[in-house]
Formats: structure tokens, C-alpha cells, sequence
């Protein structure tokens, strides 16, 4: 039984923990706080479904295609919305990437209606049995992602040039400035990553759920994820995204028989703001200083 | 100087005609549509006060407004409190559990004290669903239309007098608090907290405070719309409502009294504006029903573009646009002065 | 001599090992400008940052009027009538300047919100004594009444220098904490302030002066420590300063070799 | 300059808004009915009702010229399925529309709207949802259902197990009113024991589920003959994964009226192979009398949702029009005043007694304020729902227990 909950909240985990990631990008380049990863993610798996089931080409070409797709999407919002954003204080951040969460939804409900869809089997079959739980193909998908996504971001942050420009731009803009970086562009490619990112996650959580408006809602799930494991950490992303999932299905199985109500939910954010109390920047997050 | 005064003095008296006569020419519709501004309004006057003034992003005000939704409701029906009574009842129990969520503010700032409040949003819901013996969980609570004064408060009329009331109140007490050291010490605590600290400010007192003070408004509002609706349920409260009422204040203009009456109506109204759009064009072109997607496209691309263009919200953009008309009308003057 | 007013007592301030205050000791006499040089980085704002209690010292003792406030909170020092000018402005951007003046004043404020909410009675009283005062006192003195409505961002920034004096002012301090009250004047403003702090003392307030312009400190103070990597190095009258071997060491003769 | 455009705009819009709605004025001589419908938000898979009802009039209106000559005029807005939205429909539709008849929706709307309807405004209300507390003719006199209620489908799926001979049965819920509510009804009402069936238990799971496996890894524990789940497609999809997933067979899973739906066999696949929805309609396109009528209209219209929800919806119409009519002969051919009108129209329903709305359910007698109270059980066999069992009348059964 025990077992069985911890590979279930490993699977569910790693689902959050590509959800976090992409948030957790974006604060790092530009110190913007993401409300509208949710709808990102969702209209990522609506792209991907219209290209996969919409072009009559093979997946090596379609996949591809709905990748460039959706970073073409956050190079938009990048340029069209955050460029004239800079500076301004927190709740307007907050507030538009509220705002980019409607347009996205108003949209996607204007083209692709309100429909439940099935999504396409896009993911090679490979599901196997662990301690008498059937692990369905989408979980270790998800799982090998994150851990993929994981190492790439590492390694991306601390040896390629762009990586480091990145965290130059998001520690100082100024001076990266006088470094000869353009920190728009910079900010722009994190927004194309972190949109593509937020694909993969659409894509895992539409093959676990129906494609729908509902997608969405995991946006504000992920936030005691990003919380516990820090703003600014890409490790802390993941290993927020495990823990999370696994108290949350154990606190199901266990508590969830006691006290009647959907606890595992509610645990996750009961976590959130005890993580707040006790330590506000999380396992890997960094503090910020006041200084007088 | 005089002649100002009496502008204001001209000012009331329209206001208070429209007042006694509203509800006697517009359709039930209409009032319909004012009373849910006006109690959004209280709200949204409220949150502004928290978020706008004293620089504290809450996320819960959907769920504050509920508490008062909740205590009025249970005062009312399980242990019969007069109607009258059990609004400012329900205010300060919502204060008492604002400033008790207002606690991590002691040691969390911006958009920590926001995941914080966001926390209490998801909490509070949860209590909402499960506190059954109190709440009746998703069954939810009716409540029978009020008395006031031996008249029947059923239906949109009677309202109107207690809703626009009230939120008129709300306001006047707000516009005041700002004339005082309270809202100075506020605008302080947003604009330099350490500085303001220095200076002898009491921050956390004063953060409390600023809490407790909202989230009264956020449960007299929830009071009003629990006996309007005459039926109380969680689902009315949820997250979504809480960023509604952030949109309402920044669309309306953080930090400024105007700005949560503009917003409340212009959130209130707006839906109903697309609506008639879409009707008025679908008699021409046939429509799809999902093109009711576009009141929530149109919502959130207003939220951006008033961001991106004019932080300052529909009060600054209403300012300007009458200095506007003023300098169109009358002198090259004026304009010079209304733009600088 | 008359009693002293503030007494710093070795007091110790650590930035995760890096020491920046390492034993400074000072003492303020009431009616008495003293003044604290030394060259940059020296801790003269971290020592003043501390008797506000925006850092919490490591060791030592802070005394004020007999009193101990070594483990007060900022808020509790300002009731103390200690208050101070910030060296980058801290003004509040969000408030006019007769707004800004008014919030120096806050300790003194006593009605409660409920009133404040009501704008009645005792708030009603308290606001317009208080503003009467400050346009009586603090306006005629620094020369302000024409900007008391325009919001503080939009002024040159001599005013905004003389508004945060203004409302350090505001709270009628007993000691009142300048740090580097012309840094970044012409000399006119320079005289102009020189003028005002003259004018401040006339009114009986102990003066704590942090200042980089040596001709100003050696003009107006009464005593002068000197401070170098966060100890004592000297103190006296200015002429026993200017004497100290150590401290023309320290400034390499600079200012007052002519 | 920008900012001056955007205000400009600002005041035409307005302006537009108050003509337009000035434009609003009602029509004489029609027949305004209301539907509150969800376009947007949850639920909108199944909005193929309101779809039907508005068709069903068209193609009245288009056959006979309007109801002894009377057009209906068909009024269909967006309740997103939120308290305040259908309350906001529902003053529109009542003061500005005049409706005489209103086709409503969710259950905390229909709850909310209860003084309103029974004793503010006084206008028939049959609403989609089912929900109980609504079905009472002496307390709520102008609220009407179509169908057995949340609760009846739950003993609905007792009863059917109980002749497979099962001697065991457990409840997988949501934490909304919907699955929570219900559900406690149902054990409150204690049918199980009268049948001799045990239920083992209810498991709770939240609204907004992405992984039911803990939830699932419960019930496989308890290890009941059936599992009834009250929710709806998409987080049915989401349960019958799981269950696959942790090795539960879909053909123990029965489940709502609302997981009558293509999407799932489509989504799942083999796993879904068993599943067992109530139905409380026949699928589009099978073979009823009622299905005649709904091709001639598609013969010349596209169909918005082709699913036994349409079907419900044009039922629903049928047994809206008849009752009109039939007041309209009774005020020997004219429209009575709109109060009037709206109690007559509800009287007439009441007094609806098997009446053949066409072999979509069985003939209708609206004494109960529910029309009928029998379903079928489905079942998806190879990808294709097939129905099981004759219809069940839950009424009947519950009378024959009580009788004992």
C-alpha cells in the first residue's frame, strides 16, 4: 500500500515537477513571477494536438512543428507584453500574467471550443508493472523528461555562454547591459523555453486527463512546488515536484479515509505556508537582502 | 474656493437624487447589475485599502468575503441574529480571520505574503467544503429574504437602498482613513517599509491592521451578497473571485479611492457589454455560442493593455479624458494645464 | 559639561564574519553637535544604523537617557525621540511633502483608528494642530510652504534633502542622526543646510552628524570622533582632531593642511 | 495619443452598450422562453441540451408556424454553470425578456434561484440539473426535472447489481455538491439494506483531479462486487485510467448518466471496455419515433451536439410545447397575461399524464415534478455502448421495498 502510494506520487510528482521548471526558467531570467504557466500549458497541449492531428505527416515532423510553435508563442508574449513591463512593481506582473491566462483561454475556447478531446497517442508504449501498480507510459515519460530537462538546464546554466549571459541579465540588467548583453533577447529565448517546457507538460497531463479548459488549473497547484523547492532553483523544481506529489497521495491514502474532504490538495498548501513560515526561500532558493 | 464647494455641494445633491429615484426607473435587470457592483465595490474599496494603499498582495479576498458570506448566513439562520446586526458582526469576524492570516506578514514581503494569502484562499475554501456541521458543505445555506424595518428586503429594489448605501459609506470611511496618520502610515509601509519602521512605525501592527480593515469590507460584502443570493455555497467564493477583485483595483487604479468603485463596475458591467456586443452583431452575422469566449478574451486582454499602457487605471484614463473634452470645449488653455 | 544623552558603549557588528563595526564607542551631550568622520567604509552608517536598531548588534551596549535600548525594535527607538536623515533618500514617493512631514511626526500621534476611520474628535484635533505646527515650525524654517501639495518624486533633490531633514524634524526629536546631510550639494544648498542645522540647534536638539565636507564639520561641531575600519581612532574638539597624528594619517592631510 | 484613442473607444462602447440594450425591447404576440445554458467553463461537454430544446422549438416554429400561430421566441444565455451568472440570466430573462417559461441549469443555481422561482417571480423553472433538494411539488410548485434524480441513478445501479446478484457495493465521489452530496443522500436513505446489498464505503476525491490512483488503491481494498461513480466524463477519463492503472476492471465501474459519452471509449480504449454509465436516454441516432423528427430538422440544420443530450434537450422542448399549447387552448386561442401565463403553463405541466414524448423515455406523467424515474444501464462493449438492461423505475422499486 505504501509502496504503491509513493510510485503514484512519484509519477504525479514529475508531472508537476515539468510544470515547475518552467516557472521556476522564467524567474530566473526576468524575475517574473508566471500565474499563466497553467494556461501555457494547456494551449502548449492544444497545439499540439491541432498539429499532430491536423498535418498528415509523420511524428519526427508534426512534434517538431508544434515545439517551434509554441516557443514562437512565448517570444511573443516576451516581446508584445513584458518589454514594456520593466520596472514596474510586483501585483502589475502578477496581474498581466493573470491577464495573458484569460487571453489564452478566451482563445483557445474561441477556436477550439469547450470540448472534452482525446488526446493522440503520441508517446512510444512502454509501461511496465512495480510493486503491483501498473505505471502507465505518461508517468515515466514525464519522469524521464524532468530528469532530462533537469540535467539539460544544469549543464545549460553553468557551462553554455547563453546560459551564463542569462544569469547575468537576471542578476543585473544594467550591467549586463555594459557587458554588451541584450537582455531582451535573453528574456525572450527563457519565455520560448519555458513555453516549449510547459508543451511537454501540457502533453503529459493531457494523455493522463482529457484535453480541456481544465489543464489549466495545475498552474496554481504547482505553485507550493516552486515555493518548497525555491523560486530561483532548477533542482529545487523537481525535487519540490516529487515531494509534493508523494505527501500529497500519501496524505490521500492515509488521512484522506478520516477526514472525509480531498485532502492531498489541501496538504500541498498547508506545506506552502508552513514552508513560509519556517523558511520562505524554500530548500535551494536564494534570500533576497534589504538594504537601507 | 466658494464656488468649488458648491460644484461639490451640486455634485451630492444629483447623487442623492439618483439615489431615491434609481430604483424606480430602472429594470429589475439593471439593479440587478448595480447591486452586484455595489457590493463588489465595498469589496474592492476594501482589498484596495490592503493591496493598493499599503502594498500587501492578498489573494484571499474571495475567500474573506466568504466568511462574512458564512457568518452572516449561520448568525441568521441557525441563531437568528437580526439581519441588520449580523452585517457588521460578520465584518469583524472576517477581520479577525484576515489579520489572523495577516500573521506571516511579520516576516514574508510581496509575492511571498501573496503565495501566503493564496494559501489561506485554498485553505479557507477547504473549511468552506468540509466544516459541514457549520457550513452544510457543498449543500450550502439559504437564507430567507431579510426584514429591514418590517419591509420585505426580497428582490432588487429594497437592496439597492442597502447596497449603494453602504458601499457609499465604505468609500467616505476609506477617503478619511487616508486623510489621517493610520493612512499615511500605510502609503508608508508600501512605499519604504524600512524607512517608515525608522521612522517609529510599527509595521506589523500596522500591516495587521491594514488586514483587519479589508477583510471587514471583504465581509460586510460577503454578508450582502449571501442575503441577495439568499444562498450561501462555497462555489461562489472561490479563487477566481479573489482575482477578479485584483483586476478590479488595478483596471480601476491601486492606491486610489476611485479606482475600486471604477474597477467593481467596470468588471461587473463588462460581461454584460460583450454580451450585448455579440447579440447586437450576432442579429446581423449568425454566431457560434462559444464566441462567449470572448468575454473572457476581451477581459484579459483590457487587464493587459491597461497595464502595458496606463498603470494608473481608469481613474488616470478618466481624469485625462475629461481634462481632454475640458481643453476640446474651452480654451487651448486648460489643456495646457490638464496634461501637465 | 551636561549630562550625556546618548552613550554607544563598544558595540560589535558582524556581516557573516566580515567585522564592520569592531568596538566603536561614542557619546552624545545634550545641546551638543557631534560630529562622525572617517573615510568611506569606515562604519559611520552602519554605527548609526545600529543605534536605530536597523541592524542588530553582535556585543555592547546603547544607552539613551539612562536607558537602555540595546534590544529595542526601530520603531521603539523612534519613540525614544532619536530620529534621523537617510544618506540616499528614503523619502516616500507615494506622499506629498506636507504628507511626508506630517509621517515624521507619527510617534506623537495618539488617536486611534477607529476615529481615523471616522475623521472625528481627537483625529480631527490632532490633524490640524499638527499642521499648524509644521507649516509655523518646519515650513518657515526650511522655506517649504510652496511645495506642501507636490508629490516628493517630482522635486530636484536639495528640497528632497531638506524634506528628509524636515521630517526627521517633525517628530521633535531630542537627538537628531544627519548622515551626510550635503553629500552631492552645490555650495550655496551646502551653506543654506549649514544654516538650517544652526538654526535646529538653536532649538535645543542634540545633533549626531556624519559628513564627509570637512570645512562644514570642523565649522559647526562641538566634538569629533573619528572612526577608521569600524574602531575609534580619535576624538576631541576639532582642533584636537586636526592635531591628531593619526588622523591626518588617515586623510593624508587632506582638507585642513591649508 | 494612444491612451486618447483607447478612450474614445471606451465612450462608443458604452454608448453601444446602452442602445443596445434600449434594442432589447420584447416583441408582442411571441412566446419568449429561456434557456440558461453553460457555454463556457466546466460542463460544457454536455450542453447538447440546451442545444436540443432551442432546435426543437426552431423546427415547431418552422412546421407549424409557432404554437396555435404564436412563434416561440427562444432566448439561450451563457449561465457558466456560476451561481451568480444564472441568477443574473435569470433576472434578465424574467424582467427584461418577460419569459414565461425558463430552461435551467446547474445545481447551485437551481438552488438559488428556489424563493425566486417558487415564490418572488412565480415562472416554471425545469431545470438540467437533478438535484434533489428542487424536487418537491408542494414546497417547489414551478420547479420541474426531466429523469431520476442523482440519488435515484446511485440505487438505480444498486438495484441492477443486486440482480447480477452482487452482495457488495462501494461509492467513488467527488467533494462537490454534485458527487459529496449526493452520495450522503443516498446512504441517509439506506436503500442498499432493504436490498440486502452492503455498501462497503465512499471514497472521496477533489474536483479538480489529475491522479486518482490512492483513492482507487482504497477501493481495491475494500474490494466491493460494484463501484458507482458519481462524477462526470472527465474525471470519470481520469478514474478509469487509474483504475487500469492499479488493476480494478472497468466492468466493475458503474457511473452517472453524464458518463454516457463517447469521449470515453475514444479516450480509453480496451480500458474502458465494461464501463457501465446509467442512461436515461437513448444515443442519437437510435431507433425511436422521437429520432424521425430530430433527422428532418438535421436534414436541413447542422446539429450542435449529436449525443444523447441532444436528445434529452428535445424531449424537453416536446414536453415544454405541449403544456404551452395546452393553455393556449384553454384561454381558447389567446396568450394570457405574462403572470397568468406562466402559472397556467405550470399547471399544465403538473398535470402532463403519460404523455408520449416519442420513445425517448417513458410516457411522462409530471404529477412528481420529475417525469420519469427509470433508466437503463449501459455498457461500452468494443468501443460502442450498448444498453443492458430494461428500463428500471426506481419509484416502483422503492415503493415495492417499502411495502415489505
Amino acid at each position: 500500500m505504501f509502496i504503491q502510494a509513493l510510485i503514484a506520487g512519484i509519477a504525479v510528482g514529475s508531472v508537476y515537477a515539468l510544470i515547475a521548471l518552467g516557472m521556476v526558467l522564467i524567474y530566473k531570467a526576468s524575475s517574473v513571477i508566471n500565474f499563466s504557466q497553467g494556461a501555457l500549458v494547456m494551449i502548449g497541449a492544444y497545439i499540439t494536438y491541432a498539429v499532430v492531428t491536423g498535418i498528415p505527416a509523420p511524428l519526427w515532423i508534426t512534434i517538431p512543428i508544434a515545439i517551434v510553435l509554441s516557443a514562437l508563442l512565448g517570444v511573443v508574449i516576451e516581446r508584445l507584453i513584458f518589454r514594456y513591463m520593466t520596472g514596474v512593481d510586483l501585483i502589475a506582473v502578477i496581474m498581466v500574467t493573470l491577464g495573458i491566462s484569460f487571453l489564452l483561454e478566451g482563445s483557445t475556447t474561441a477556436i477550439w471550443g469547450t470540448l472534452n478531446y482525446s488526446f493522440p497517442k503520441i508517446l512510444p508504449e512502454m509501461s511496465f508493472s512495480l510493486g503491483g501498480i501498473h505505471i502507465s507510459e505518461v508517468y515515466i515519460w514525464s519522469f524521464i523528461f524532468s530528469m532530462v530537462i533537469l540535467v539539460m538546464f544544469t549543464l545549460f546554466f553553468k557551462y553554455s555562454k547563453i546560459g551564463l549571459r542569462m544569469r547575468a541579465v537576471a542578476d543585473n540588467q544594467k550591467a549586463s547591459i555594459s557587458l554588451g548583453i541584450h537582455p531582451g533577447k535573453m528574456i525572450s529565448l527563457s519565455w520560448a523555453i519555458s513555453c516549449v517546457v510547459a508543451t511537454i507538460g501540457g502533453v503529459m497531463l493531457a494523455n493522463i486527463k482529457l484535453l480541456n479548459l481544465g489543464l489549466s488549473g495545475i498552474g496554481i497547484l504547482v505553485f507550493p512546488v516552486v515555493i518548497l523547492g525555491g523560486l530561483d532553483s532548477i533542482i529545487g523544481a523537481v525535487l519540490g515536484g516529487f515531494i509534493i506529489g508523494i505527501l500529497g497521495s500519501l496524505s490521500a491514502v492515509y488521512a484522506g479515509g478520516l477526514m472525509g474532504g480531498a485532502v492531498d490538495q489541501v496538504v500541498s498548501f498547508v506545506i506552502l505556508l508552513i514552508i513560509l513560515l519556517v523558511k520562505p526561500y524554500g530548500l535551494f532558493g536564494t534570500k533576497e537582502t534589504l538594504r537601507l | 474656493m466658494a464656488m468649488h464647494r458648491n460644484k461639490t455641494m451640486i455634485g451630492i445633491g444629483i447623487a442623492v437624487i439618483c439615489y431615491l429615484l434609481g430604483p424606480f426607473v430602472l429594470s429589475d435587470y439593471m439593479l440587478y447589475l448595480i447591486n452586484l457592483a455595489a457590493i463588489a465595490t465595498i469589496g474592492a474599496v476594501g482589498l484596495n485599502i490592503l493591496t493598493g494603499y499599503t502594498g500587501l498582495i492578498a489573494m484571499a479576498n474571495g475567500a474573506f468575503i466568504g466568511v462574512g458570506a458564512y457568518t452572516a448566513a449561520v448568525l441568521y439562520t441557525k441563531l437568528g441574529v437580526p439581519f441588520l446586526l449580523t452585517i457588521p458582526i460578520a465584518g469583524l469576524m472576517t477581520a479577525v480571520v484576515g489579520m489572523i492570516f495577516g500573521i506571516p506578514a511579520l516576516r514574508l514581503r510581496g509575492f511571498y505574503l501573496a503565495m501566503s494569502t493564496l494559501a489561506a484562499q485554498i485553505l479557507l475554501m477547504f473549511v468552506f467544503n468540509n466544516w459541514t456541521s457549520i457550513t452544510s458543505g457543498e449543500r450550502g445555506i439559504f437564507l430567507s429574504p431579510p426584514n429591514l424595518f418590517g419591509i420585505s428586503l426580497v428582490g432588487d429594489r429594497g437592496f439597492f437602498f442597502l447596497t449603494v448605501g453602504i458601499a457609499a459609506l465604505g468609500m467616505l470611511l476609506s477617503h478619511n482613513l487616508f486623510k489621517t496618520d493610520t493612512g499615511r502610515a500605510f502609503i508608508a509601509i508600501r512605499d519604504r517599509d524600512i524607512a517608515a519602521n525608522i521612522i517609529g512605525v510599527d509595521i506589523f501592527k500596522y500591516k495587521l491592521t491594514s488586514f483587519a480593515i479589508s477583510s471587514f469590507y471583504a465581509g460586510v460584502a460577503g454578508a450582502l451578497f449571501g442575503f441577495y443570493m439568499t444562498y450561501v455555497s462555497p462555489e461562489a467564493f472561490g479563487l477566481n473571485v479573489s482575482i477578479d477583485y485584483i483586476a478590479m483595483i488595478i483596471v480601476g487604479g491601486l492606491g486610489n479611492l476611485w479606482g475600486g468603485l471604477l474597477g467593481a463596475v467596470f468588471v461587473v458591467i463588462l460581461p454584460e457589454f460583450v454580451d450585448k456586443v455579440i447579440e447586437f452583431v450576432g442579429q446581423f452575422i449568425p454566431m457560434e455560442y462559444t464566441f462567449a469566449a470572448f468575454r473572457q478574451l476581451v477581459f484579459g486582454l483590457l487587464i493587459i493593455i491597461f497595464l502595458v499602457w496606463e498603470p494608473k487605471g481608469l481613474t488616470e484614463i478618466l481624469r485625462r479624458l475629461f481634462c481632454w473634452l475640458k481643453a476640446k470645449i474651452f480654451s487651448p488653455r486648460s489643456e495646457v494645464e490638464s496634461l501637465e | 559639561m551636561s549630562e550625556t544623552l546618548l552613550k554607544v558603549e563598544n558595540i560589535h557588528l558582524t556581516f557573516g564574519g566580515l567585522k564592520a563595526i569592531d568596538g566603536i564607542s561614542l557619546d552624545v551631550c545634550n545641546d551638543e553637535l557631534v560630529s562622525l568622520i572617517g573615510p568611506n567604509g569606515a562604519g559611520k552608517t552602519s554605527t548609526i544604523n545600529c543605534i536605530c536598531k536597523f541592524y542588530d548588534i553582535d556585543s555592547g551596549q546603547i544607552f539613551f537617557n539612562g536607558e537602555n535600548i540595546t534590544r529595542l525594535k526601530p520603531h521603539q527607538v523612534a519613540r525614544h525621540r532619536i530620529s534621523r536623515s537617510f544618506q540616499n533618500l528614503d523619502l516616500f514617493k507615494g506622499m506629498t511633502v506636507l504628507e511626508n512631514i506630517k509621517l515624521g511626526a507619527h510617534i506623537n500621534i495618539r488617536s486611534g483608528i477607529l476615529s481615523d476611520l471616522l475623521y472625528y474628535g481627537k483625529t480631527r484635533k490632532e490633524e490640524r494642530e499638527l499642521e499648524d505646527f509644521i507649516v509655523e515650525k518646519i515650513f518657515s524654517l526650511f522655506g517649504l510652504s510652496k511645495y506642501r501639495n507636490k508629490h516628493v518624486g517630482s522635486l530636484p533633490y536639495g528640497l528632497q534633502k531638506k524634506i528628509d531633514i524636515a521630517r526627521a524634524l517633525a517628530a521633535r526629536p531630542k537627538l537628531l542622526i544627519l548622515d551626510e546631510p550635503v553629500a552631492g550639494m552645490n555650495s550655496d544648498e551646502t551653506k543654506e543646510i549649514t544654516e538650517d542645522i544652526q538654526k535646529i540647534r538653536e532649538a535645543d536638539i542634540s545633533i549626531l552628524l556624519i559628513e564627509h565636507d570637512m570645512d562644514l564639520v570642523m565649522n559647526i561641531s562641538d566634538r569629533i570622533y573619528v572612526i577608521n575600519f569600524g574602531e575609534n581612532i580619535a576624538d576631541g574638539t576639532p582642533q584636537e582632531v586636526t592635531a591628531n597624528s593619526d588622523v591626518i594619517n588617515i586623510y593624508l592631510g587632506k582638507s585642513f593642511e591649508n | 495619443m494612444i491612451k486618447r484613442i483607447s478612450v474614445v473607444v471606451m465612450i462608443v462602447a458604452l454608448s453601444i452598450f446602452v442602445f443596445s440594450g434600449m434594442g432589447l425591447a420584447k416583441a408582442k404576440q411571441e412566446i419568449p422562453i429561456g434557456i440558461i445554458g453553460v457555454f463556457t467553463g466546466m460542463d460544457t461537454d454536455v450542453n447538447g441540451m440546451s442545444y436540443g430544446t432551442r432546435d426543437y422549438f426552431e423546427w415547431y416554429n418552422d412546421k407549424f408556424g409557432g404554437i396555435k400561430g404564436y412563434p416561440i421566441k427562444c432566448i439561450m444565455l451563457d449561465g457558466k454553470n456560476s451561481i451568480p451568472d444564472e441568477v443574473k440570466n435569470f433576472k434578465r430573462l424574467v424582467s427584461v425578456e418577460k419569459a414565461v417559461l425558463i430552461n435551467g441549469w446547474g445545481t447551485g443555481g437551481t438552488k438559488a434561484l428556489k424563493d425566486q422561482v417558487n415564490k418572488v417571480v412565480k415562472i416554471p423553472y425545469l431545470s438540467e440539473s437533478l438535484a434533489i433538494e428542487v424536487i418537491d411539488p408542494v414546497n417547489c410548485p414551478y420547479n420541474f426535472v426531466l429523469g431520476p434524480s442523482y440519488e435515484g441513478q446511485i440505487e438505480i445501479g444498486m438495484v441492477w447489481a443486486k440482480m447480477q446478484g452482487a452482495k457488495t457495493y462501494a461509492i467513488l465521489h467527488n467533494d462537490i455538491e454534485y458527487g459529496r452530496g449526493t452520495t450522503k443522500n443516498v446512504i441517509k436513505a439506506g436503500l442498499a439494506d432493504k436490498l440486502g446489498l452492503e455498501v462497503l464505503g465512499t471514497v472521496e476525491y477533489p474536483w479538480h483531479l489529475t491522479d486518482c490512483t490512492a483513492q482507487l488503491l482504497r477501493i481495491k481494498k475494500m474490494n466491493p462486487d460494484y463501484v458507482y461513480i458519481q462524477d462526470s466524463a472527465t474525471n470519470c477519463t481520469t478514474i478509469l485510467r487509474d483504475a487500469a492503472k492499479v488493476g480494478f476492471p472497468a466492468s466493475k465501474l458503474i457511473a452517472d448518466c453524464w458518463n454516457f459519452n463517447p469521449i470515453i471509449p475514444e479516450t480509453l480504449g480496451k480500458d474502458a471496455e465494461g464501463f457501465k454509465p446509467i442512461m436515461l436516454f437513448p444515443d442519437y441516432g437510435s431507433d425511436i419515433p422521437l429520432m424521425k423528427e430530430i433527422l428532418e430538422y438535421a436534414a436541413t440544420h447542422k446539429i450542435e451536439k449529436k449525443d444523447q443530450n441532444y436528445v434529452r434537450g428535445w424531449t424537453e422542448g416536446k414536453l415544454i410545447v405541449e403544456s404551452i399549447k395546452r393553455v393556449i387552448e384553454k384561454s381558447n386561442g389567446k396568450l394570457p397575461k405574462t403572470a397568468q401565463f406562466r402559472k397556467m403553463i405550470r399547471d399544465e405541466m403538473e398535470a402532463l399524464e403519460n404523455f408520449d414524448v416519442g420513445g425517448s423515455v417513458p410516457p411522462v406523467t409530471y404529477a412528481d415534478h420529475q417525469g420519469t424515474s427509470s433508466a437503463m444501464i449501459g455498457e461500452v462493449r468494443d468501443g460502442k455502448f450498448v444498453s443492458i438492461s430494461d428500463w428500471i423505475d426506481i419509484r416502483k422499486v422503492r415503493e415495492e421495498l417499502n411495502k415489505k
